[in-house]
């Protein structure tokens, strides 16, 4: 019996938070990144664009940059005048970076209407909600999903670079500028993004003329202590250390190398942005820390400098590079859209139809690269920025 | 020959000699008491008898089989159960199932059987169950079959210890205070009720018993334990009148 | 041989942190008898205050500290009091349950508060670090830290529970809460009392986790938690000289099986150790043997 | 008379927790067929099934053999990557029927296998020490299938626990398990129809155990040890026999989950002892022993996060405190009062 009644109170306890939720969404729409509720503001018809990532857990911080990239973009397409007149409607569930978590926050926006989707941040659960695009005919655009698989459908596109994409370019960028022959790896083997790259860096290093003298793993679960990985670096004699990582892994190994009197070169991939703005990172650590970037949160030009301080201003941060992705792809969304002169009357399945030829005819000139175009296949076509920081502050090479 | 037979039985914990030389005879059919103040090692004796404690030196015999530190449930599978002198009973099943995971291996079908519920369960199971009711009536628990162990009153929880107990089908039945926080009433009733189970089920009982009205009332040999050690042993009523005895229980 | 040091020392400063923190564990599971597994996330919420005091209000570190830990006392006593006290009588899975509710509290309030942003710890730790054969063997002021306050931990606690009486009455509930309570223990301040200095040794292993790997978000705390929590069980849980040998075995097994295994495998291999001192030795290193009288 | 009643009670509640299944997966396809569901509730009709066999299965090693288990998901987790390495190895070869009950077998059996395989050394450690252990195997299980690394090519399988490369595979070859990226293009073969089949046949098996001979075994083991060996009851084996088939179940539910995505990775989220921590909340918000329950529990507790999703950002902190809320009213000693005071049974009674 107490049982049967602890039960009915977690049924009761749901149902009184739902409807004192929806009350509270009637009274007055939530303020922040409660991009949800926003969405009821738009009046009349209105494109609805749905994006999905984790927004807590331990990737929250990528799902959250991602969020409100896009969040910035869509006030600011809105407020001038909209896609073809209409104004953009935009949602975004929490995936917990969660295959199974990622399906359902994608019927939850389907379930509110969605007619294009933004998503997934993280590789694992787009590959997972490519199937269900695919098989809903939903257009799809990853800001950051880079696995290979994540794009395997036609109704699906991509605004970063691949994970193979990245590892060969960055073997290819050290072997023919003759940065560094002897090279160690560290990367994360319980993550897809990096053990993608490491793969494609190692399969490509050897053409290059770079040979890998060691290649050291950590894991998701241990994931403070990288002392024994960069002395076995240091042992092997390691000139150069390729960090296909995240870049809060990468600001520990950075100061872990320095504390030990380590200091080789360091070199890394797009996930690696960001580190110049982490709160009191002490960035001469990363002085002469090499990049592959798309994205430079203190580049020079206009709209870099807009979107950042945009950003800075309604979430109090520097955005990192999936902010940035997060940005493009609804000004590429909304390219697509305009050229295939799409109305919010249409289904989601008809928008994609047409989206799909138009993102192959249409050009864009975004944050992460000028004059971005698409292939059949949904990989974009963009040059990497190699960057350098130098005085704590990102120089092309 | 004796039904049970153990010669220079001995267990040390640690420095300490719980168990020394312990000596003992039961008969086939006999009721068997076991006394001692407390500490004297009566229930270290029982855990040695059904396996709980491996015995460092000696030999127990049960009906001619040596079952000398063998594991607990080979000694009951030979024929020796028991009840606990704090009650253990499976608390969260049924008296009725109590008394069926006492006839556990007097009845068989597999797993699989059970599972897929094919005929031989249904078959198994009813024989169980007659068993298990006429095993509760003899101790009056079979209106409460249904009740949950725990929910049984403390004298009716002794009785289905010992109905349990008897469901492995003994050839000995080794009774750990019995009449352990019994009113007179009930004391008297289980009393009864142990001369029913010797005379009925052809039982062979050995007890630990502190209530020297049980003792001298069903009890037909003796064996006093003091400090460990047989202090007396023979016909109740002599045991009671050796002065060494009563000395050992006075304390002097 | 150089590289071996190091990573023996590196070790030895890993499992120190696991010490400390596995101490928590131990005494609160020795009193309480209950597994906290909100432990980890108290220390998140240590690091936090310290990461606030220190870099946004720009106070001098010992006084960040000394802040951290009274926030964290002051919450492992409220956690006690709202979360555990009414279930004291309740099966030990009940309670477990609500403290993995009180973790997953923590984590998603830090994160709601703090934002989900990995924030640099600037190290408290001022000490110049120390050079061996030839500068080929480094020890930074945090590992010396670190293990210097990790044995002074152990000795002031060991000290703490032998001499004193509160130190008496918390041996005396660990033992028997009926007992204890009868001969006037005072146990549900004794409780209290044990998730304080719990709670307070929680802040001290972020404050000293945090300076060595300066990376904070809110879920700093969970990896290491369970990692303590392995070591509490493989020293043998309630025992504190158990928890400081467990957490420094542990560090040091981790640090020697990345280094000379696989950096992969290194989490199946210590957690391999543990499932076979257990199998040879069923409570711990130093664990008490329990057993059951018949 | 009495025995008889006996017999019933218990097939009268199996009968009513397996009706419970029916009638619900009746009414979840008439939803279905009505277009009535949204694509949320659809989209979760899998996992509640995967969930709900999951938490019977911990209840059986929990509840009913009393040794508590934080190393469910790794189990899961066998049966996820057993069966869907089965299913793309002949996901060209065979037709999708037999080759998903296969893989069901496969993925039960072997993670079964697990169980008794880690059930023999640990089930002689008791209480918080098993519950440590269990959980150092879930995560030593997916640590090891975070590193293992498998293709196919002409001259057959290549193994590797480094690197793709380190498989040396002919340029035909494919990669089957790639590491931490998992498996990827497993054939989307759970429905719901599966789904709660094998719920229903996980009931049967449980419940059935339960009220069966080798069931009684290990419920007096559970309820004491030393009495049951007393009995004649063999304590290793019907430990063993109650963890692997627990553990089998659990691989069940891991096939369902292989199946029902179109990839498989063993991250901490999915198969880490978060997870098996998570199934733990299942089952004592279910009621320890209470399989009807944890039936229940696990579906309340999959959908709450999920209809909560309008609280944005609060939504975990509000799912937290739930839980810690429930626990305090279920077990507290003011809030018992308070329930019997005010509680069904008795406010049903004064109207009578």
């Amino acid at each position: 019996m107490k049982k049967f009644i602890s039960v009915l109170l977690a049924a009761a306890m749901t149902a009184t938070m739902l409807v004192g939720c929806s009350a509270k969404e009637a009274e007055a729409p939530a303020t922040d990144s409660a991009a949800s509720t926003e969405a009821a503001e738009v009046e009349g018809a209105a494109f609805k664009i749905g994006g999905c990532g984790p927004t807590t857990g331990g990737a929250a911080v990528y799902g959250l940059a991602v969020q409100r990239g896009a969040q910035i973009a869509v006030d600011e397409i809105n407020a001038a005048g909209g896609i073809n007149g209409y104004q953009i409607a935009y949602n975004f569930a929490d995936d917990e970076h969660d295959a199974e978590k990622a399906v359902n926050a994608y019927n939850t926006l389907k379930d509110w209407g969605m007619q294009l989707f933004m998503g997934t941040v993280t590789s694992g659960p787009c590959v997972a909600v490519v199937e269900n695009t695919n098989a809903d005919n939903m257009y799809q655009i990853t800001p950051s999903g880079s696995a290979v698989d994540c794009i395997k459908y036609p109704n699906a596109f991509r605004v970063c670079f691949s994970d193979p994409g990245q590892g060969g370019k960055s073997a290819q960028y050290i072997g023919e500028n003759g940065i560094a022959s002897k090279v160690a790896v560290i990367y994360d083997s319980s993550d897809v993004y990096s053990t993608g790259i490491y793969q494609s860096f190692a399969a490509d290093a050897a053409n290059f003329g770079v040979e890998i003298v060691a290649a050291e793993a950590f894991t998701a679960d241990n994931k403070t202590d990288f002392t024994i990985q960069l002395q076995k670096a240091k042992d092997a004699g390691a000139e150069l250390v390729f960090l296909p990582i995240y870049y809060s892994e990468a600001a520990l190994i950075l100061s872990q190398a320095n504390s030990m009197g380590f200091a080789p070169m360091f070199f890394g991939c797009d996930g690696l942005d960001g580190i110049l703005s982490v709160e009191d990172f002490d960035t001469t650590l990363a002085e002469g820390v090499m990049l592959l970037t798309p994205f430079a949160a203190d580049a020079d030009d206009e709209a870099t400098k807009n979107f950042v301080a945009a950003y800075d201003a309604a979430y109090g941060e520097t955005p990192i590079q999936f902010a940035a992705d997060a940005y493009d792809a609804i000004y590429i969304i909304k390219a697509a859209l305009e050229k295939a002169g799409a109305t919010p009357e249409m289904s989601a399945s008809e928008i994609n139809d047409v989206m799909k030829a138009a993102m192959l005819e249409i050009t864009v000139d975004g944050l992460t690269g000028a004059g971005m175009t698409w292939t059949e296949d949904g990989e974009v076509n963009k040059e990497p920025k190699a960057v350098k920081i130098v005085d704590g502050a990102y120089t092309a090479m | 020959m004796a039904l049970l037979d153990v010669k220079n039985l001995g267990i040390s914990f640690g420095g300490l000699r719980a168990v020394d030389k312990f000596e003992i005879k039961i008969e086939k059919g006999q009721l068997y008491g076991l006394i001692g103040p407390n500490g004297a090692g009566k229930t270290t004796v029982f855990n040695l008898l059904t396996g709980v404690y491996k015995p460092d030196d000696g030999k127990i015999e049960l009906d001619g089989k040596n079952i000398t530190g063998s594991k607990t449930i080979d000694i009951n599978k030979a024929g020796i159960a028991r009840t606990f002198q704090n009650i253990r009973l499976f608390k969260e099943l049924s008296v009725l199932d109590n008394v069926k995971v006492g006839l556990h291996n007097q009845y068989h079908y597999s797993t699989i059987e059970g599972i897929l519920r094919l005929p031989r369960y249904f078959k198994v199971e009813k024989e169980m169950n007659e068993k298990a009711m006429e095993l509760l009536k003899v101790f009056d628990l079979d209106k409460e079959a249904d009740f949950l162990a725990s929910n049984l009153p403390y004298g009716k929880q002794r009785k289905l210890e010992i109905a349990r107990a008897l469901a492995t089908n003994p050839k000995l039945l080794l009774l750990d205070e019995p009449a352990a926080g019994m009113n007179p009433n009930e004391t008297k009733e289980l009393m009864d009720t142990i001369r029913f189970v010797r005379d009925n089920f052809d039982m062979t009982i050995l007890l630990i018993e502190h209530d020297m009205k049980l003792v001298s009332g069903i009890c037909e040999e003796l064996t006093v334990l003091n400090f460990g050690q047989v202090l007396a042993q023979g016909k109740t009523a002599d045991v009671l009148n050796d002065p060494e005895v009563i000395k050992a229980y006075l304390g002097e | 041989m150089s590289s071996f040091f190091s990573y023996l020392i590196n070790g030895i400063s890993l499992g120190s942190i696991y010490a400390i923190i596995a101490l928590g564990y131990t005494m609160v599971y020795g009193i309480a008898k209950m597994l906290n597994f909100a432990h980890g996330d108290v220390i998140m919420v240590g690091s936090y205050m310290t990461f606030l005091m220190a870099s946004s209000l720009g106070l001098p570190p010992a006084v960040a500290v000394l802040v951290a830990v009274v926030v964290c006392t002051v919450l492992g006593i409220t956690i006690e009091k709202i979360a555990y006290k009414p279930l004291r009588k309740a099966p030990s899975l009940a309670v477990l349950i609500t403290a993995i509710g009180v973790s997953y509290f923590l984590q998603n309030a830090a994160l709601l508060i703090f934002g989900a942003n990995t924030k640099m710890f600037k190290s408290v730790i001022s000490l110049p670090a120390i050079q061996l054969a030839d500068g080929s063997i480094n020890i930074s002021g945090e590992t010396q830290v670190t293990i210097v306050a990790c044995v002074i931990i152990m000795i002031a606690l060991t000290t703490f529970i032998k001499k004193t009486k509160a130190g008496q009455a918390m041996l005396a509930v660990s033992e028997d809460k009926g007992a204890a309570e009868l001969m006037g223990v005072n146990v549900n301040g004794t409780i209290s009392l044990t998730f304080a200095i719990g709670s307070a040794l929680a802040a001290v292993a972020g404050v000293l986790l945090c300076s060595a790997y300066p990376t904070l978000t809110p879920y700093t705390g969970s990896m290491p938690g369970i990692k303590a929590f392995v070591a509490a069980v493989f020293g043998g849980i309630g025992s504190i000289p158990g928890a400081f040998l467990g957490g420094i075995l542990l560090g040091v097994i981790e640090n020697m099986s990345k280094a000379y295994i696989s950096s992969q495998l290194s989490d199946a291999i210590v957690f391999s150790v543990l499932i076979i001192v257990l199998l040879v030795k069923p409570t711990g290193i130093l664990g008490k043997k329990i057993k059951e009288k018949v | 008379m009495k025995k008889k009643m006996n017999l019933n009670k218990s097939t009268k509640s199996t009968l009513i927790t397996i009706g419970m299944v029916v009638v619900t997966y009746i009414v979840m396809m008439i939803l279905t067929q009505a277009g009535a569901l949204s694509s949320l509730m659809k989209g979760l009709l899998v996992p509640l099934c995967i969930y709900a066999i999951i938490a019977v299965a911990l209840n059986l090693t929990v509840g009913i053999l009393g040794e508590l288990s934080l190393g469910h998901a790794g189990f899961m987790c066998v049966g996820a990557f057993s069966s869907a390495f089965f299913s793309i190895c002949f996901k060209e070869t065979m037709a999708a029927g037999p080759r998903f009950f296969l893989a069901i077998v496969i993925g039960a059996l072997i993670s079964a296998l697990f169980g008794l395989l880690i059930g023999i050394p640990v089930l002689r450690l008791q209480g918080d020490y098993l519950a440590i252990v269990t959980l150092a195997f879930g995560e030593i299980i997916k640590n090891i299938i975070n590193v293992l690394y498998v293709g196919r090519d002409a001259n057959g399988f290549h193994f590797s626990t480094k690197d793709f490369m380190s498989l040396n595979m002919e340029a035909d070859g494919k990669i089957l398990i790639n590491g931490a990226q998992g498996i990827t293009g497993t054939p989307h073969d759970s429905n719901f129809t599966v789904g709660a089949i094998l719920l229903v046949v996980t009931l049967l098996i449980v419940l059935n155990l339960i009220n069966s001979r080798s069931g009684r075994a290990i419920m007096a083991i559970r309820d004491n040890r030393i009495a049951a060996e007393s009995v004649g009851i063999n304590i290793t084996k019907y430990k063993l026999l109650a963890f692997s088939i627990s553990a089998g179940l659990a691989g069940l539910a891991g096939v369902l989950y292989a199946h029902n995505l179109s990839i498989l990775q063993a991250q901490p989220k999915n198969f880490g002892y978060n997870m098996s921590i998570m199934i733990l909340v299942y089952v004592v918000l279910g009621g320890i022993g209470n399989i009807r329950g944890s039936v229940i529990a696990s579906v309340i507790l999959v959908l709450l996060p999920e209809l909560m999703r309008e609280l944005n950002d609060y939504r975990m902190l509000i799912y937290s405190i739930v839980l810690i809320g429930i626990m305090l009213f279920n077990w507290a000693p003011k809030a018992k009062l308070f329930r019997e005071k005010y509680s069904l049974k008795r406010l049903l009674k004064k109207d009578n």
